[in-house]
């Protein structure tokens, strides 16, 4: 499987996404361009964290119109995988792929921190060596990362990928570091190849960086890709 | 306007104002006087400090590049290098603080990838009032400020430290330091080379940002357009500072880079001037090719503003085309201004005519420097003979409530609340996360580790500026080396008052002797660095504050070591030897409400032995965690190994009858809340606590088993006086929620 | 033609605004009691040209739908003016 | 009483805007030809209790002084109206 890493401007988890993939994962992976259409060869999107257009306005509202969002739809409508990392999932909300949006922290602050999240369903790309109501660990690091969206809407849509849960994988209020509706730390589009999620999984991919849950989104959607 | 009016309105004194009229052979025009105000001032031209900071050692085998460049260099083996540098915002901040401090994390960015390398970490210390009212609100804008700009820009902040202390009620210091990555070949140094090479100007649009006009305005007869000419505060844009950083990479990976400047203070003035300078050659300036955000704007303020996220880039010829097409790509603007010429004059054109003619060194290298006069400080006639040891000693039944109102304290409690708030793990090399003794960064691809700490204590340098300026350093190389990484280098910020006060004088110099002394004995050279004068509002000074970074490095990134407890049953070993050493201390402020004696005594050979140690130690795999014991003393230390780890889960039992002993008799205040420096507190397996004990006895450093680590509860005895025996928990809560309490006014 | 708009951007009814409720405790933390609600939005001004009033009202309704707002979580409403022809920084 | 408050903070005059500036790189590259210039400021609604006019205004205009508005870079002008008493959420 070819992965591709879209590089806006004020992308800033690029290189991270792209070191994970490429010496970790060991598979193949080149740059996307946000002003090219071309996604030839790519299997699976990713749209790296970060600040694309300084998150001036509203997180990933600037960013969804680049030239290559048009053709990362297509490559979605056609059962292609990607995956919306921090502000890539704010871009993915912001055009449509998923519901819902993205409001300020509860707290009104940049948070950075290791926060536990439940599996709510394996039947995704990403999490397809998951089993539902596992618990990983990984990092946050974002300031709108409270989610909130018209429950029909949702529901007609999407479904929940994860939550943010405490060590024992409640969902409960003190776990939720953010204020996100019914603690959703990330979805997936009905048919499961569109995934966005706020956690960080590319800084949490390695042993000497204090964890490895993060490897298993990838490694998914490499077996989920093999066995298409 | 008079000639006395006009040097005046840009920081001149007479003599100053005659000697720019002897160099230039004439009298300088409004925009020649601006530019020579600026150059000449303190803040650019270094020429109160540069005679004492020329006795900070900067040779060392690993020093690529000293003192004199946009960052200094150090060789990190086979073809990389680690550049790094601090610089001070503290004015800016101090009325603006969330602009304030993000534009300083902004311009200390620019100058680390102004030399080519790519950012891999910040920090950021900082100083402010007691956290209330104004102070408060600072704290809030500046945390909020750093993290804005480095979270956007993408790079991670992993450290910093934080002080609040009256004296900085009125001036609060913000310090940022960054470090990038590079290879060898790749170095770029901020030099005009080439006569004849184009000059281009990249980055934002000139605007009237900061200019440093406002003397000049209040000197000026006022008229309906004065509004207009009203500088106006920096404002950062992290987003085009992180275009700017790829543009410049990228352009630098074309090889048509010569030179590279950032432009900070005293804007294309001070950019054209130093790399002509440096180069030994001049440069022709066309003011009508800047690109400006506004209209109307004057040459002068187009020469001297501070707008921020741009670089001056020195081009070889043909290659302007390429270079700006890069930009172009990256949406920013790049404007070829002109032309490395080789009669050593920076010549600014507007309109096709000559607006100022200045030789390049004579706003640079010919700056004049100051031996100011210097007098020692009455106060320290009172702060010295306060004798500590006249105080009633700590009554055991009263160990816990002042533990916990130390461990709730502004400058002990855990800074959580400020990291939280930064980016720290992007990049994926943050091996180490804030929250330890240093930050330990991983170098992908290499075994190799780099740590980085900074440190500056301004109370011990208030009551001997010589010994504190040791005892920063000293203290930076012990948070590197804990963490297993060998102390290599510094940069430093010295943040001062007013240096025409013979007392801050006095101050300076004796500070900079003093770590002068630790860097030769340490063996850590000084690779560059800021000063920042002039903090002082209403008569009111703040303590001298060196500001120190540390860069460590580590052969082996697996020997990377936290200070956090691992696990119940190792043992807890201490260290060095503890005296009765109260003076300075945190105890003393907050228990006795007393700000005097002596900082505690520093035997430079024992710190660097004590070092050693733990750094062979860390090496031959003995040690599971190590800290180093600083402000509050031992108690704290072993309380915030505890508490490192999962919360509540750690706890220990120590007999503080074993600590080693410098005196006789060790007061219990001592014990527990001395700060005695060159301590560390190690914990080992049980079945190294001989090895280790063996090699402290052959590295001549005192060392003695305390106690073990234990689960859930903390107990401190002295012999069979239990002093505190409490749930971690408990304690445990009281430090960690303490800032955030104050912070947001919860408290 | 030189047009000059004030848009309003604000926050659904029913959607929470964290930064309002943050608004509403300082104030009340300063002293000012009886503070019942705060909602904060965002005001964005716009000078550009079009021909008339017409196709100036049916572009700014257009930046509006497309970028300026978020139909799931925003509303907005928006005001427009003939601008002074090169009134430079008019806006501020 | 109560009174609903509208304030607009906007940056001041000379004041870099990066958000804007942003904005209308933006709208330029979504097709909107002629943006000549893009300011984004602050609109903060308020709907407070106070005895009369004069007490709401003197009110108002510490709350914008304290906390609303940051002097050092922004400024601010608000309209003021009395409010339908027990309106809930009318500002939204
Ligand atoms: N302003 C700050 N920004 C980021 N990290 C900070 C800041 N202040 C303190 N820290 C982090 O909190 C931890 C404790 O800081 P401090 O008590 O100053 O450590 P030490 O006494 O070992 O120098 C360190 O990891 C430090 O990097
Ligand atoms: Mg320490």
């Amino acid at each position: 499987m070819r992965f591709g890493i879209v590089v806006f401007p004020g992308s800033n988890c690029e290189r991270d996404c792209y070191h994970v993939v490429d010496a970790v994962l060991d598979s193949p992976v080149r740059y996307l361009w946000h002003a090219d259409a071309d996604l030839s060869g790519v299997d699976c999107v990713i749209l790296p964290g970060g600040f694309s257009y300084g998150d001036y306005l509203r997180p990933g509202a600037i960013a969804r119109f680049a030239r290559i969002m048009r053709a990362v739809e297509e490559h979605a409508a056609r059962g292609g995988l990607v995956l919306g990392i921090c502000n890539g999932f704010q871009i993915l909300l912001e055009a449509g792929l998923l519901p819902g949006a993205m409001l300020r922290n509860r707290s009104l602050k940049f948070q950075c921190q290791d926060v536990f999240v439940r599996v709510e369903t394996a039947d995704t790309a990403f999490t397809s060596m998951c089993r539902p109501g596992q618990i990983l660990r990984l990092p946050i690091k974002h300031g709108d990362g409270n989610y909130h969206a018209d429950p029909r809407d949702l529901a007609a849509r999407a479904k929940v990928v994860f939550r943010y849960c405490d060590a024992d994988g409640r969902v409960v209020p003190e776990a939720n570091p953010n204020g996100s509706m019914d603690g959703i730390a990330g979805l997936a589009n009905l048919a499961g190849n569109v995934v966005g999620l706020m956690p960080h999984p590319e800084v949490c991919a390695e042993p000497e960086l204090g964890g490895t849950d993060g490897l298993v989104l990838l490694a998914s959607a490499l077996r989920y890709w093999e066995e298409r | 306007m008079s000639k006395q009016a006009a040097w005046e309105a840009v920081g001149l004194t007479e003599e100053e104002y005659e000697r720019c009229r002897r160099l230039l052979g004439r009298e300088p025009n409004h925009l020649e006087l601006g530019m020579f105000g600026l150059m000449w001032s303190e803040h650019c031209s270094y020429k109160t400090s540069k005679v004492h900071l020329r006795k900070l050692p900067t040779a060392g085998p690993r020093v690529l590049q000293g003192p004199g460049e946009n960052a200094g260099v150090i060789d990190l083996g086979e073809d990389l290098a680690l550049v790094f540098k601090i610089e001070s915002h503290n004015h800016p901040s101090a009325i603006e603080p969330f602009q304030g401090a993000a534009t300083g994390v902004g311009g200390i960015l620019r100058d680390v990838f102004a030399m080519g390398a790519y950012p891999i970490a910040i920090l950021d210390s900082l100083r402010f009032g007691e956290p209330d009212g104004r102070s408060r609100y600072l704290l809030g804008g500046v945390v909020a400020g750093i993290g804005w700009y480095g979270n956007c820009f993408g790079c991670p902040t992993v450290g910093g430290e934080v002080y609040f202390e009256p004296a900085y009620a009125g001036n609060p210091l913000v310090n940022a330091m960054c470090l990038g990555l590079v290879r060898h070949e790749e170095i770029i140094r901020g030099r005009a080379e080439g006569p004849g090479n184009p000059v281009l100007l990249v980055g934002a649009p000139t605007g009237r940002d900061g200019i440093h006009g406002a003397s000049l305005l209040a000197s000026r007869e006022f008229d309906e357009q004065a509004e207009e000419r009203r500088p106006s505060v920096q404002v950062g844009d992290p987003f085009r500072g992180k275009l700017l950083l790829e543009a410049c990479l990228e352009a630098r990976a074309t090889g048509l880079l010569v030179g590279v400047n950032d432009l900070g203070a005293a804007g294309l003035a001070s950019a054209c001037s130093e790399t002509a300078s440096r180069a030994g050659t001049g440069m022709e300036i066309d003011l009508d090719r800047v690109s400006r955000r506004e209209p109307g704007m004057s040459a002068y303020e187009v020469m001297l503003s501070e707008s921020q996220e741009r670089m001056l880039l020195v081009v070889k010829p043909g290659g302007e085309d390429v270079v700006a097409g890069i930009f172009a790509r990256w949406g920013l603007e790049a404007a070829v201004i002109g032309r490395v010429t080789s009669d050593g004059i920076i010549r600014v054109r507007e309109a096709g005519k000559v607006v100022a003619e200045v030789p390049a060194r004579a706003l640079t290298g010919e700056a004049p420097t100051y031996m100011r006069p210097e007098h020692e400080p009455a106060y320290l006639t009172a702060t010295r003979s306060f004798a500590p040891e006249r105080l009633p000693d700590l009554e055991p039944a009263e160990s816990g409530r002042i533990l916990r109102q130390l461990l709730a304290a502004g400058n002990l409690s855990s800074r959580e609340w400020i990291w939280r708030q930064y980016d720290h793990l992007v990049g994926a090399n943050t091996v180490l996360r804030p929250g330890s003794d240093a930050a330990v960064l991983r170098v992908k691809g290499r075994p190799l580790g780099i740590a980085v700490s900074v440190d500056g204590n301004g109370r011990y340098c208030y009551l001997d500026p010589r010994q504190g300026g040791a005892l920063a350093v000293a203290e930076a190389a012990r948070n590197v080396a804990v963490s297993g990484a060998r102390p290599v280098a510094l940069t430093n910020c010295l943040n001062f008052g007013n240096p025409e006060r013979p007392e801050i004088m006095w101050q300076f110099r004796e500070v900079v002797e003093g770590m002068a002394e630790a860097c030769q004995v340490l063996g850590t050279p000084v690779t560059g660095g800021n000063v920042s004068f002039y903090n002082e509002t209403l008569g009111e000074n703040i303590y001298p504050t060196p500001v120190v970074g540390m860069v460590g490095l580590l052969e082996d990134i697996a020997l990377a070591t936290a200070q956090g407890f691992r696990a119940a049953g190792d043992h807890i070993v201490l260290l060095g030897l503890t005296g009765n050493d109260l003076g300075g201390s945190e105890y003393l402020k907050l228990v006795h409400g007393v700000v005097g004696g002596l900082p505690p005594h520093l035997d430079l050979e024992e710190e660097r032995r004590v070092q050693e140690l733990c750094l062979e130690a860390i090496g031959a795999g003995l040690i599971r965690s190590a800290h180093d014991c600083s402000d509050g003393g031992l108690a704290v230390a072993l309380l915030e190994s505890a508490f490192t780890a999962a919360p509540g889960a750690h706890g220990f039992e120590v007999d503080l009858a074993c600590v080693p002993a410098r005196k006789a008799v060790l007061r219990r205040d001592c014990l527990l809340f001395g700060e005695t420096p060159s301590r560390i507190v190690l914990t080992v397996r049980p079945q190294h606590l001989e090895a280790l004990l063996k090699l402290a006895r052959r590295h001549r450093v005192a060392a003695s088993r305390l106690g073990e680590v234990r689960q859930a509860r903390v107990t401190m005895r002295h012999g069979d006086d239990f002093w505190v025996d409490e749930p971690t928990a408990e304690l445990e809560a009281v430090w960690r929620g303490a800032l955030a309490c104050t912070a947001e006014g919860t408290a | 033609m030189r047009w000059e708009a004030r848009v309003l951007v604000r926050l659904k009814a029913g959607v929470l605004d964290p930064q309002g409720a943050a608004t509403r405790s300082a104030l009340e933390s300063l002293g000012f009691s009886g503070v019942e609600e705060v909602r904060v939005g965002k005001l964005v001004e716009l000078a550009f040209q079009a021909p008339n009033r017409e196709e100036a009202e049916l572009r700014l309704a257009q930046m509006c739908h497309k970028l300026l707002a978020n139909p799931v979580i925003e509303v907005f409403e928006y005001a427009l003016d003939a601008g002074r022809e090169g009134s430079g920084c008019g806006l501020a």
